[in-house]
């Protein structure tokens, strides 16, 4: 259990996260500078965005019995921190006026981005629950960030207590579950828990497992916020500020996922008709609901919020398929699907924050009535981004819908499709609404931008967003052989 | 010479694109001239045709230019068919056509429409020649659907009357349903022969059909269906008398010397068919027959001047039907081409009185005509005896023959001629009901200067007037056509029989003179009975039938039409909708802001899937 | 090659016009109109050049690997002049388009080029995976140009017509998805290529499924009874142009895919389904047929009665008889102009009047004679008359379908009745009658003008050219159709078999 | 030695997961609800401690020891909150904050 050098290296992603993290605190200490501290926070997170895809070609090794470096953890730790870097962008210009200490607020992210590291690289309980609690106890801070704010616009306090209360009873049904499978297994490594149960070795019997089973997925359905654990989300995502809303939505999701997915191919807990069936449910009643509840929302954030209930759940699917289909597919779909998940995520909500500030949220969709005439670039960013999100072709979200619909067809899961479907058109309603207010004709010719220097480098985000969400939708080629080859290595 | 043949249509077809393509802006005479000078082209290209071909002695001529289109083995191509059946009708109808256009230059004089007219009457008259010449079904199918076009254009030319433009599409609409039936007729003929070539067909029938089968009645009925429709005959026959709504020459050339008798034409072409299936070949005696029965009762009650005529042609058009359906094919074409003499006659002249009188028509508010408007006056004598088949007119050859060859006939025969006979004893009563009325008598107030329009007018009459007497001494070439079919001895009368067919119509006539002439009967005594009155009112209304079909066909679409406008599959669209907005007014609800509520939905979604996964 | 530049240069060109929008608001429709003329030029290059059942000219290119995915493209006779209508109906929205979008004209353009660059896209594409994408991406542009530029009701109808077409889509995907997965089973690698998805064999109750995923899709394309509602609705409420291109073209994709994909991909299938397909074809032209004489809104008519019209088409195609294919061809090809062409009319009496309401309008033929006769034109070609392209398409589709069950043909010949009631109610109701211009304003009720006449002269031309010599179209498409045929014919001949 | 079977210190530890779930479902104010999220967390504490008393293992004990850490930082983030919250609404009932709905 010592440490070595050869270990480290390995940690270096992680490493530079928690340098970040350190060193602006360490700035902070020394004088509060809000330029200077995001400035190190992005360039921190950079750099290990920058070291981490290095190291993806050469690195495959487990550092610790609880963290697990390969290529895969090493494909969403770049992701992760790239994701960071560009909520750290964002957030830039959202924080900018904010009558409060602001610069705290990048050593939240930072230490958020620690546990989203060490999740995407955990095979292990302990590191799960590390990285797991790491970052939600950072999230609870940044949810709440602006709640000494008179005329804060929305609800932090409340989006936080919420998120708090119910996230920690997740966290102790997960908890729970993962102390009945030590009790089952021995290790709180993730391990096969069917292979116990089956072999000699005393098992407490099939029954017992699944109920184990069962709590962790209880608990992952609800940071995943799968229907019926999904109720704090849009109450959660309206409340927070949109920066945080959009890490909440983004990493805090895919961390989740990647560890979910980790989980269930160890512990061959799809051998269990019941977990199977437990997880088509979840899969449905979250496409279903999820779509249902955005269907005449109001309110751009819970929109998302919701809609983001039913991407859990199309994601779903491809797991409960990699149980029966041959191959990496499936894996490969979740991956992509992911990929697509963040980048028109973090596009939707980036361009609510460019146009939004953290006095005065612009999340209603009347806000965005007029939207292309105003400011045709944004308004075509954000229409890009809803499409995707309802899976047209040209966009990212397409490639990523047609991986999940392959991993279905592969699996034979025709009630999940379905679904799928039918989730997908009612989700068509929702989205084209938003595109509808945008392309009307506005009453007002104002123009929704924040003042210059500040949001040019937000800009500069969405426009890499957009352009990544084209190549991927039109050349996915390169990206699908990278996750081809990466998800061998689950 | 025969060679030219693909110019005959081709004439009035160029009138008509240049008439369209100048729309109107053409001086009147220019218009005049190329709307008439095409067909007079025509008419003088048939002539010469005619007298090549019959110089030739040639059974048919086909001239083929170029293939329609060709689908598989569906070949169908622009080719001409010359024989006589086609001559015959070539010549009527670019002569009569020919006529009917110089008159149509005086009658149309002053209306503003005067280019838009003649560009129909083109077209009419390049359809009507591609039903008659084409070598192919389809080809037929085009002159047909085109003729029906110019129908409904013609009736409909006055368009600012929505009962004229009603007409107009009743008119298109009824003959359509026969034309449907006609294609489906086309697509079984296809199916069986693999061709619509019509000699070819007819050939392959013959060989390949026995006599009697099903296969040959149902391809006749079907054609039929479509002869009846174009035709006006039962039960198709109710747009008709409405179709007088048109400009009175459109009444001459269209609705009584031309396309009307298409039907007759068709059938007669198809004959072969129709031998094969004697029971149609019967039902088509019957329908001629019937019909022309019900259209003389209601002629005897209008009052239009027009749609007496209408009634009238529907008559006669029956007269024809009977002769093809007892095989008297070239005494029905015979028929066909008197009745065009004639009955064009009749209608151009009671255009003229129509003009004169400053479009009125009804008869009641004529009167004592005859020596104010003596060209319109001896052309009504004249066309009238014509059609009552005054002997030596005409309209007395022809129709003798169509009664003669209905009496051969074994059976039903005699109470087929019977009928007609009856048929001929109304014509008699309503031809010379309208004559007293409007010519003799006393006027009834309404001015009139006399005859309106100049030479362009009264030539064609007088043209007309002649035909119509001596039209009976023409031998019409037919002979080749119809050889097989029928037999070709003289019809062997008794003397009896041919008196009684003088004799009736003269009675007819005798009675409408005491009723309507010298007023020694009264019509008012008559009509005192409530049943005479019910009886007049039934046959006035056309036997009910525009009426029943109100009420079986156009009431119930209209319904259905009318409580379906919104479409109920779209409606089911609306209810996924509702369903959809229910189900998340419904859903929504749960999302009450309560964080207790929130924990509980976690505990229940923890129990419920521990439940369900232990219980499986 | 050229099949890429084809299509490169409608979205470039889109592109051009958005962006040329700035230097000055006229440009946009000239760039637009020189691009489409552009691409017509070089697709009648591509005339005459081999035999019309050969491919004239293909382009394969890996795409996504990973899925056996190609950029595959390849045009033969049938594709040929379905793009060359494609191209022409866009030059002709374009010029209907010309005076009436004057807002935001460089979107509209860029919009319109886009589905013009789906729309020829899908017609060439033979990747099935492509064929899907490009299905989709014309999708977008159209929703755009009915929500922007539409009428009243815009929101709606877009709305309405995205999700329809896009939902049955979805479950196209699933079926090309299922079919390239046996094909993985069964050859051992991943393909979307038409030519290899050709061999996959299966089991009949499979077949019929995945077959229903593609008849689904095309059947709302179409689109067909009891799935067409979308259509009136967008019709009613889409711009001029929107509707040249939803009537002219973008029906004539789904009449494609059952003609390229559904009826080849699934012989057996498609065999054994043509008796429900035919009579949805039936039921189709003649509930809509009725619908349409009650409407009261002019366009919404004309939208029913294209969903009439391609019943002939559904008709034919599932008849799969020489004949019957050339039929449903040819409607597709005349249905294409008449139905633009009335749009247009429709389109231009509003952008005149300012209503769309058929009871308001009445005796129009003194005021606009032009427009008048031209209208009288393209009704009298829509009801059918010989001469005219849709005859030659509704005839040869009736007569071949005849061949393959009468009954349904007997039913559907029905239809010739109502076109003819609907079409001659138009005329009756807008242009005869006493003209009363109380109910609308008529200061803008100017006759055709020159160029809208060209436009129309060219329509009338073109249905002439199609009822006269029928033989130039049904040339180049004879040879797809017939190798489509003969490919099927074993299936046929079983489905018989067992039939009996 | 008589060991206590590990089935009766799980069962134990459920009924404490139990009460503690109730708990916060009952409660209205939000301290009770913070602590019983401690007993939630402390019953898959002792849980762990159960299992590893099974296995002989110090891993069990060693995560025991992280939700310690845990649920003290939890509660140090939810005092926090709940002082944000009684100045703002001046009452500590839980059902204040129930603005966000729909």
């Amino acid at each position: 259990m010592t440490m070595t050098l050869s270990d480290l290296l390995p940690l270096m992603p992680l490493l530079l996260v928690t340098g970040t993290a350190v060193l602006a605190m360490i700035v902070v200490g020394i004088q509060r500078h809000y330029t200077l501290t995001v400035v190190v926070t992005i360039t921190g997170l950079l750099i290990a965005t920058i070291v981490a895809a290095m190291m993806m070609s050469f690195t495959n090794q487990q550092v610790t019995p609880l963290l697990v470096i390969d290529q895969y953890s090493l494909f969403f730790t770049v992701i992760t921190c790239a994701s960071a870097m560009f909520i750290a962008i964002l957030s830039y210009p959202y924080l900018q006026n904010l009558q409060d200490q602001r610069e705290e607020y990048y050593l939240l992210l930072g230490v958020a981005t620690i546990g989203a590291v060490v999740m995407v690289s955990s095979n292990h309980f302990v590191s799960t629950i590390l990285g797991l609690e790491t970052l939600s106890m950072s999230l609870y801070g940044m949810v709440a960030y602006p709640v000494h704010v008179k005329d804060s616009a929305k609800f932090p306090l409340e989006a936080s207590v919420k998120y708090l209360v119910l996230s920690a009873a997740a966290s102790g049904f997960m908890l729970f579950g993962m102390a009945l499978v030590y009790a089952q297994t021995g290790t709180l490594a993730f391990s096969s828990v069917v292979e116990l149960v089956n072999g000699e070795t005393a098992g407490l019997g099939a029954g017992f497992s699944i109920v184990a089973l069962l709590m962790i997925i209880a608990g992952m359905a609800f940071k995943l916020s799968l229907a019926p654990f999904h109720m704090w989300t849009p109450d959660v995502y309206e409340g927070s500020p949109i920066p945080a809303t959009t890490y909440l939505a983004t990493i805090g999701k895919a961390g989740m996922f990647v560890v979910l997915l980790r989980f269930i191919e160890a512990s061959d807990a799809l051998e269990f008709e019941g977990v199977v069936l437990v997880l088509s449910l979840l899969a449905a009643a979250s496409i279903l609901a999820g779509n249902l509840l955005a269907l005449l929302q109001e309110n751009i954030k819970r929109i998302l919020a919701y809609s983001s209930i039913a991407h859990m759940g199309y994601v779903l699917i491809a797991i409960i398929a990699s149980f029966y289909v041959e191959g990496s597919i499936s894996i490969e779909a979740v991956t992509f699907y992911l990929l697509a998940y963040m980048i028109m995520s973090l596009g939707a909500f980036g361009v609510a924050s460019v146009i939004s500030s953290s006095e005065s949220e612009r999340d209603h969709i009347d806000d965005y009535t007029g939207l292309f005439w105003r400011s045709p670039w944004l308004a075509l960013v954000f229409t890009g981004m809803l499409l995707s999100l309802a899976g047209i072709p040209l966009t990212v979200g397409f490639i990523g819908k047609f991986y999940l619909f392959f991993a279905g067809v592969e699996a034979a899961l025709w009630v999940l499709l379905a679904a799928l479907i039918i989730g997908s058109g009612i989700g068509l309603y929702y989205y084209l609404r938003i595109v509808y207010r945008m392309v009307l004709k506005a009453d007002d010719a104002t123009t929704l931008t924040s003042d210059g220097a500040a949001s040019l480098s937000a800009y500069g985000v969405l426009a890499v967003l957009f352009v990544l969400l084209l190549i991927l939708g039109v050349y996915p080629a390169p990206v699908m052989n990278l996750i081809e080859v990466i998800s061998a290595t689950i | 010479m025969l060679d030219l043949i693909w110019l005959l249509p081709t004439f009035p077809l160029l009138g008509f694109l240049s008439l369209v393509l100048t729309s109107g802006r053409l001086p009147k005479p220019i218009v005049a001239a190329i709307g008439a000078g095409s067909v007079g082209l025509s008419f003088a290209l048939a002539a010469m045709i005619a007298m090549t071909f019959l110089g030739s002695g040639e059974d048919y001529y086909i001239v083929e230019t170029f293939t329609w289109m060709s689908v598989g083995s569906f070949t169908p191509g622009f080719s001409f068919y010359l024989d006589g059946l086609s001559l015959v009708m070539m010549l009527v109808i670019t002569g009569v056509g020919f006529l009917i256009h110089v008159y149509a230059t005086g009658y149309m004089d002053e209306d503003p429409g005067y280019s838009r007219f003649f560009s129909y009457m083109n077209l009419f008259v390049a359809a009507m020649l591609m039903l008659v010449l084409g070598d192919n079904l389809v080809l037929l199918y085009l002159g047909w659907e085109g003729v029906g076009l110019c129908s409904y254009l013609l009736i409909g030319f006055w368009y600012t009357k929505p009962e004229n433009g009603y007409a107009a599409r009743k008119a298109f609409v009824v003959t359509r349903v026969g034309d449907t039936s006609m294609a489906i007729g086309l697509f079984l003929l296809f199916a069986h022969f693999g061709t619509l070539n019509i000699q070819d067909l007819m050939h392959a029938a013959e060989i390949e059909w026995a006599t009697g089968t099903n296969l040959p009645a149902i391809a006749a009925l079907l054609l039929l269906g479509g002869a009846v429709g174009k035709s006006a005959q039962l039960p198709l026959q109710t747009w008709l008398p409405d179709a007088m709504a048109g400009p009175t020459p459109i009444s001459a050339l269209i609705h009584a010397a031309t396309m009307v008798t298409a039907g007759v034409y068709l059938i007669a072409r198809t004959h072969v068919l129709f031998e094969l299936a004697p029971d149609v070949q019967i039902l088509v005696a019957w329908i001629g027959l019937i019909t022309l029965l019900m259209a003389g009762f209601t002629a005897m009650t209008q009052t239009d001047i027009k749609r007496i005529l209408a009634f009238s042609t529907v008559s006669q058009i029956g007269y024809m039907f009977l002769g093809l359906g007892v095989g008297a094919w070239s005494a029905s074409i015979f028929h066909l081409m008197t009745h065009a003499f004639f009955k064009a006659l009749l209608f151009l002249g009671s255009g003229s009185v129509i003009l004169a009188m400053h479009h009125e028509q009804d008869i009641f508010k004529m009167g004592a005509l005859r020596k104010v408007l003596p060209i319109s006056f001896a052309s009504f004598m004249i066309g009238s005896l014509a059609l009552t088949a005054f002997p030596f007119t005409s309209g007395f050859f022809s129709k003798d023959e169509i009664l003669l060859a209905a009496i051969e006939l074994e059976g039903v025969g005699f109470w087929l001629w019977l009928g007609g006979v009856v048929g001929a004893f109304f014509t008699g009563i309503y031809t010379f009901r309208l004559m007293f009325v409007v010519f003799f008598g006393e006027n009834r107030g309404h001015h009139c200067e006399g005859e309106y329009g100049g030479w362009n007018m009264s030539v064609p009459l007088m043209i007309l007037m002649v035909l119509s007497l001596v039209g009976g001494f023409i031998h019409i070439p037919v002979e080749a056509v119809f050889s097989h079919g029928e037999a070709h001895e003289e019809h062997h009368a008794s003397l009896l029989i041919e008196g009684i067919m003088i004799a009736v119509p003269l009675i007819g006539i005798g009675i409408a003179y005491l009723f309507y002439g010298s007023k020694t009967l009264s019509v008012e005594n008559l009509m005192a009975s409530s049943l005479a009155k019910n009886l007049h009112k039934f046959w006035n209304s056309g036997w009910g039938m525009d009426w029943l079909y109100d009420r079986l066909f156009v009431f119930p679409f209209m319904w259905l039409a009318r409580i379906n406008a919104k479409d109920i599959v779209d409606q089911f669209y609306g209810l996924v909708v509702e369903i959809n907005r229910a189900a998340h007014q419904m859903i929504v609800r749960s999302q009450t802001g309560y964080l207790r509520w929130y924990a509980l939905s976690v505990a229940t979604g923890l129990v419920l899937i521990i439940t369900l996964g232990v219980l499986l | 090659m050229i099949l890429v530049i084809l299509i490169a240069l409608l979205f470039a060109g889109g592109v051009l016009a958005w962006m040329s929008e700035r230097v000055n608001p006229n440009l946009p429709r000239s760039i637009a109109l020189a691009t489409v003329l552009l691409d017509l030029l070089i697709m009648l290059t591509l005339l005459g050049s081999g035999d019309s059942g050969q491919w004239i000219a293909s382009l394969e290119a890996s795409w996504i690997p990973r899925f056996g995915i190609s950029f595959y493209l390849a045009v033969d006779g049938l594709s040929l002049l379905l793009i060359l209508l494609t191209a022409f109906l866009g030059i002709i929205a374009i010029g209907s388009a010309w005076d009436e979008i004057t807002e935001r004209a460089g979107f509209f353009y860029f919009n319109l080029l886009w589905t013009l660059a789906g729309v020829v896209g899908v017609f060439t594409a033979l990747d099935l995976f492509l064929f899907f994408f490009f299905w989709e991406v014309m999708l977008i542009p159209m929703y755009f140009i009915i929500a922007i530029w539409g009428h009243e009701n815009k929101n709606y109808a877009a709305m309405k017509f995205f999700i329809f077409t896009q939902v049955t889509g979805m479950l196209m995907l699933v079926s090309i998805l299922v079919l390239a997965y046996f094909h993985y089973v069964q050859a051992g690698v991943f393909s979307f290529n038409y030519h290899d998805l050709l061999n996959v064999s299966f089991t009949s109750r499979v077949e019929m499924w995945v077959m229903l995923g593609f008849f689904i899709a095309f059947a709302t394309k179409l689109p067909s009874v009891p799935i067409h509602s979308w259509l009136p609705d967008a019709h009613s409420q889409a711009p001029t142009a929107g509707s040249v291109i939803l009537a002219g073209i973008l029906l004539k994709t789904g009449a494609y895919g059952l003609i390229r994909f559904a009826v080849p991909l699934f012989p057996a299938a498609s065999m054994e389904f043509a008796p429900i397909a035919m009579t949805l074809a039936a039921i189709s032209i003649l509930y809509c047929a009725k619908v349409a004489f009650a409407q009261h809104d002019i366009k919404r008519l004309i939208a029913y009665t294209s969903v009439s019209h391609m019943g002939f088409v559904t008709l034919g195609v599932y008849a799969w008889n020489e004949q019957a294919l050339q039929g449903a061809v040819m409607t597709m090809l005349a249905h294409g102009l008449s139905a633009a062409a009335l749009f247009m009319l429709a389109g231009g009496l509003q952008h005149r009047i300012h209503t769309r309401s058929m009871p308001d309008m009445g005796g129009f033929w003194a005021k606009v004679p032009r427009m008048a006769i031209v209208a009288l034109f393209f009704s009298v070609a829509a009801l059918g008359m010989p001469g005219l392209g849709n005859f030659i398409g509704e005839f040869l589709a009736l007569l071949g379908a005849f061949q393959a069950n009468i009954w349904l043909t007997v039913v559907s010949a029905f239809g010739l009745i109502f076109a003819s009631v609907y079409s001659l109610w138009v005329i009756q109701k807008v242009f005869q009658g006493e003209y009363n211009s109380s109910k609308f304003d008529d200061s803008h009720l100017s006759d055709l003008s020159r160029r809208e006449m060209l436009y129309f002269g060219a329509m009338m031309i073109g249905l002439v050219w199609m009822g006269m010599y029928p033989q130039s179209f049904l040339d180049l498409s004879a040879g797809t159709l017939s190798g489509l045929l003969s490919a099927t014919a074993d299936a046929a001949v079983a489905v018989a078999e067992v039939a009996q | 030695m008589e060991t206590i079977p590990i089935e009766h210190g799980l069962i134990l530890a459920g009924i404490l997961f139990a009460l503690g779930l109730i708990g916060v479902l009952t409660r209205r104010n939000i301290v009770f609800v913070l602590m019983s999220l401690e007993i939630m967390l402390n019953a898959s504490g002792l849980a762990f401690i159960v299992a590893a008393a099974r296995w002989g293992h110090a891993e069990g004990q060693v995560m025991f020891l992280i939700i310690l850490t845990l649920a003290a930082a939890e509660v140090a983030v939810g005092l926090g909150l709940i002082i944000q919250m009684f100045r703002k609404y001046q009452t500590v009932d839980i059902n204040v904050l129930s603005e966000m709905k729909g």
